[in-house]
């Protein structure tokens, strides 16, 4: 398993990023944990429909945003937020959605990322094609597809790895192995020792990362994503990480895990080790800690009066995104939905 | 099993409560899903079936539909009663293929040789505010493919008996439950083994105005309408369909040509709904019984709405009552 | 383009045509499948193709139905418009999460910022003694999901305008293709790009003492019941579907409250068939004009039978003429 | 590459069965070639619908069965009906099922095969449940499952390996390589050098074996069937052997590969070097040859008219069997069908 920074901050090898760097992706971990423990509090209070919170796993997912370029397109989950933020999808929208408005599946346009995909496997060949889509334009640009250990045992998994090994699509998938699909441990899911040798069934290369470095997975990831970039192909990545909280607001983890089990992973969380390795280069204190936890309170809690301000879709309007043009028949039914027809 | 001759009991309990009369009736029964174990499912009606029975026989899966549907098969083929339970209807798509092109034709394909006795749970149905492909209702899909029988109850005596009468099957059946109905309502349920048979419908109201045709999850909006419409002093038949396929078109045959008008809901979209199924068979066999159009009120054809604009989405009551007015006004 | 400005051509010249001038005008259009490229396809659709436009445009895939559904989905949001060919609707099903989950909805879950502007082939129905799966109906399962345009060409003409009108589109369009019609006629097809709208039916005959309706592989047998009896006296106005979704219904029912009667034919079962769409879209809307019960000549709810028992299962001349003649006679 | 008897009937370890075995076993090659090439002649005539042609390999199926039990389930291809056939489906069923006759799909009784699998990829799970049911009923039976390279491209594929391997499942994965998906080769398909490290992604067994090579089929599928037998899960058997035919008798070759290739493959014939071990040891002759060939020709003439004399499915028969008892709409459907009712 690949790991650059230890989980007591020290350095296992040459540090991939500068210090200022460092302190902007230790900010979006900062910034990411604020949203996540919004987002659960806000569902215990009515505001959210069923969240899944991602605590624990924020290096894994800013640091695989910071090795992409600005303009690669990310395919990910109802976990990923952070991850979808960070490549430019307005916190605003991500709450907007989690409130069960469908607006918040509307990126930006020039924001390359797609709505969460809300079911396990299917999207990761979403990723393929769009890698191949810009592969035929020799744009430059390629997908990274973001997905959990349970979306592995799904046959779309294999079909996306195999495709994209066969036509040297650059797409990067990028496997959270956070220890569950729901309930079911990752020893449970598969039998292979590791997810990262999945690979070796599609000629692949398959790299196992410390998902809570987020040295580590910064660098696996920029590797990849040049590697795909200049034809290379596909490469698969098991961040190896833990999923702190609930499966969802809805799911009670004691049915299938210790505590103790998450008292040894706080020891190894993602956003601490980097804060000593900061302090130790004179570059966090906790005078920059309480700065960067209320800018990041202002920030969320503006997202959230931005996406409780929106009104709703008005009457009728949930008919007028299934095609381009309305066809005849779902203009009477939006007049019958509106009351202007019986 | 328990003593007491019957219990109050909601929907889910009653669906828990059939697993386990089934499990420990026949030893060649078993349960088998997503977090169906040590969680009891995202509904919790495995609940407690893991610790009775083992994870021999109640097997907690990856996530992998597909391989679950068709294992389950090949589990059936060999002689096993598995019931799959898939997590949402949404869900139960990847498994599709193996569904129709395995499960409900063996018998047929080896010619009585080999079956499949065994049963797909799927929760259905929207109302809860949940996230995309949480709300799907697929009935319409499921009962075009023939060799499957599709259930879809309404109460929790009916969730009972239709499941244990699908688990006695001995061919496929999809059982669609109705995930708002699971804790909506309680109900006396008779403990032990009890089938509500596969096929007839549930007269649940006896009227002469007009028959009220719905299944599942809408049947509370439809018993609604029709309370709403008595008090008016209107005559109303709620007919529970419970079946839908084999589809009991001559009870329906048999209600509107006495009412002679009918309104049929469904939450699925409208556009080869089963609710085109019902019009069709009335128009076909009562068409000089009716006093007016069959109505049809149903979701519209879209996706599902998210949480803010469920509403919009819903068929409600005043829907239904304002369909059945048009049928009398005709 | 050639300089001829139309051709006599089988409608699977026709299509092939129309991949032809798609690729020729548009580089976005790519085309890709199993077998599409060095064999042309099972059905050899895609003939040449691969000669003149490049393995970087005509796709030759292993066999992952998801996987190339997902992937062209993948594309398509990306702003390329492929063509993806399945070789038989009973291998659409491996296919039928992604298409139901994802390439109908992108557009609605994104409102708008992402589409799906792809075109999925689909050769479907029976009558050339296939194995299992080979000869499937299952356009009622496409028509009922949200999102989706359906198509099913019954002539070379309407074969080429359909699938470049689809092309076209902005939005996802199935392209189901008679696979018994593919060499059955030829007719003059224009050279170049011209599209039959999706949307409105064929009046293919004009009549007034009964309506057939019909779509794809049945109009053969439809045109051929139609003449039958216009032999005796009758005249039959004949509605060539060609859009399934979005379904014209206006058209339908101008020719029902116009004849009174009507004959819907269909291969596929008949339970949930979108014949009974279409019989229950004329039950609500022109009640009072009908003289007869309307009649569904379909498929039986089973299997689609091997070679030997195929004209078991298809409807033919005689259950047409028989079906109109109980109207004639209601 | 794992090999026992080499293309010119060589040793290369010691033989797994015996004189008298193998001699049984080089008839039912005989046979079964004799099938297949009559078969081709048949759809040619019309008497049969499209057929598939398994020539060159009649070792991998011979072999294959060879290492089962008797009462082993197979679960197998369009492709495999000399697997089928020696595993105790009788010829004349296949052959009424190339009629297109659904009797065809009945084996008798005891017969532990289910019908052919037309569709590619979603068979394979269907050899675990029943090898899964055996094991709950601790019946000592095993399941092979049979199929092709292209298959392993599907997402059913990955499932059942999966599934297997988590529960420890007796089921033995017989791949048949046979370099083509229809038109698609082998190195198109997937970019692992070999089918069999798929095996790895499963931490599962995988071995890769000359499929013309009846003796090291025999013992790789008989190994591997030992261990599901005994509790200790699943393998993935790549036996690498070719189509010498079509891909059907629709298919045209000549579009995809050269004619060179076949000529190569030919000179591994599978029976060829069987009959070079034997006659070496003198258990081979022309007399042998031209009698067994005669019983061959005599045995599929038999079953050709047996399947030929079978009157077809009864008018409305084609009803009975979508359900244990027919439900009234089918009853309905069936006297309309037969011309009782309008
Ligand atoms: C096709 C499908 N099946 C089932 C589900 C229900 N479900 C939601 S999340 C989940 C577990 C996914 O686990 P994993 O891929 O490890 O992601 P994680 O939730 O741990 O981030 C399941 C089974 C789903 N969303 N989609
Ligand atoms: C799900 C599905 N997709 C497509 C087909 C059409 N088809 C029939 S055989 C075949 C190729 C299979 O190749 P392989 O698995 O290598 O088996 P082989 O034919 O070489 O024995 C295809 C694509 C099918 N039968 N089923
Ligand atoms: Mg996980
Ligand atoms: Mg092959």
């Amino acid at each position: 398993m690949r790991q650059v920074l230890t989980p007591s901050g020290g350095l296992d090898g040459t540090a991939p990023l500068d210090v200022e760097l460092t302190r902007r992706l230790y900010r979006a971990m900062v910034i990411a944990r604020v949203y996540d423990r919004k987002s659960t509090a806000m569902q215990k209070q009515g505001r959210l429909a069923t969240y899944a919170p991602f605590e624990g796993q924020e290096a894994a997912q800013i640091g695989a945003a910071a090795g992409l370029e600005p303009d690669d397109w990310v395919v990910a989950t109802y976990r990923d937020a952070a991850l979808m933020w960070a490549q430019g999808y307005p916190w605003e929208l991500l709450v907007a959605g989690r409130t069960g408005d469908e607006r918040g599946g509307r990126p930006p346009d020039h924001v390359p990322v797609l709505p969460p995909s809300i079911t396990v496997g299917g999207h990761m060949v979403h990723a393929v094609g769009l890698a191949w889509a810009e592969k035929i334009r020799s744009s430059g640009r390629i997908a990274l597809t973001s997905f959990g250990d349970g979306a592995t045992s799904e046959g779309d998994f294999h079909e996306a790895m195999n495709l994209a090994a066969v036509y040297d699509i650059g797409c990067v998938f990028f496997c959270q192995n956070n220890g569950y699909a729901i309930s079911l441990p990752r020893h449970e899911q598969t039998r292979s020792d590791t997810i990262a040798q999945k690979a070796i069934a599609y000629g692949m290369p398959g790299v196992q990362v410390d998902g809570n470095d987020l040295f580590a997975v910064y660098e696996t990831v920029h590797e990849a994503a040049e590697r795909a970039r200049s034809g290379q192909g596909p490469t698969l990545i098991e961040a190896v990480t833990y999923r702190i909280g609930p499966h969802t607001t809805a799911d009670d983890p004691t049915r299938y895990r210790s505590d103790d089990e998450a008292v040894e992973w706080r020891k190894r969380d993602p956003l601490e080790r980097v804060r000593i390795y900061l302090s130790e280069r004179d570059a966090w204190d906790d005078a920059w800690e309480a700065a960067i936890e209320e800018e990041a309170a202002g920030e969320i809690d503006r997202a959230v009066s931005l996406a409780e301000a929106m009104p709703p879709l008005g009457p009728g309007e949930i008919l007028d995104a299934m095609f381009e043009t309305r066809p005849p028949h779902l203009d009477a039914q939006r007049r019958q939905l509106v009351g202007e027809a019986p | 099993m328990s003593a007491a001759t019957s219990t109050v009991m909601t929907m889910a309990q009653a669906l828990n409560d059939a697993l386990d009369v089934a499990l420990d009736k026949d030893g060649d029964v078993l349960v088998i899903g997503e977090d169906v174990g040590r969680t009891g499912g995202v509904f919790r009606i495995t609940d407690g079936l893991l610790e009775t029975y083992g994870a021999a026989r109640v097997i907690d899966t990856p996530v992998a539909e597909s391989g679950i549907v068709g294992a389950a098969f090949g589990m059936a083929v060999g002689g096993l009663r598995p019931v799959v339970e898939l997590q949402f209807m949404g869900f139960s798509y990847p498994a599709f293929d193996q569904v129709i092109n395995h499960v409900s034709r063996i018998r047929h394909r080896s010619q009585h040789r080999f079956s499949a006795p065994m049963v797909i749970r799927i929760p259905y149905g929207g109302g809860i505010g949940a996230a995309e492909h949480h709300s799907e209702s697929a009935e319409a899909i499921y009962a075009h493919v023939p060799g499957l029988k599709v259930v879809v109850p309404s109460t929790p005596y009916d969730a009972k008996g239709l499941l244990l009468a699908a688990i006695a099957d001995p061919d496929p059946v999809v059982v669609c439950e109705p995930i708002r109905l699971y804790r909506a309502v309680k109900e006396e349920v008779p403990a032990g083994w009890y089938e509500v048979p596969i096929g007839p419908v549930g007269v649940e109201r006896e009227g002469t105005d007009v028959t009220f045709i719905a299944w599942g999850a809408m049947m509370k909006e439809t018993r609604a309408a029709a309370s709403a419409l008595e008090e008016e002093g209107v005559s109303v038949e709620v007919l529970d369909l419970r079946t839908v396929v084999p589809f009991d078109a001559d009870a329906v045959v048999a209600s509107v040509s006495k009412t002679g008008r009918v309104v049929i809901v469904h939450e699925a979209p409208r556009t080869v709904g089963f609710g085109g199924e019902v019009a069709a068979t009335v128009a076909e066999r009562c068409l000089y019984s009716l006093h007016a159009p069959p109505e049809r009120v149903t979701g519209w054809d879209s996706v599902f709405p998210l949480k803010r604009s469920e509403s919009q989405y819903l068929p409600d009551v005043a829907r239904i009552v304002a369909a059945a007015r048009r049928t009398l006004e005709a």
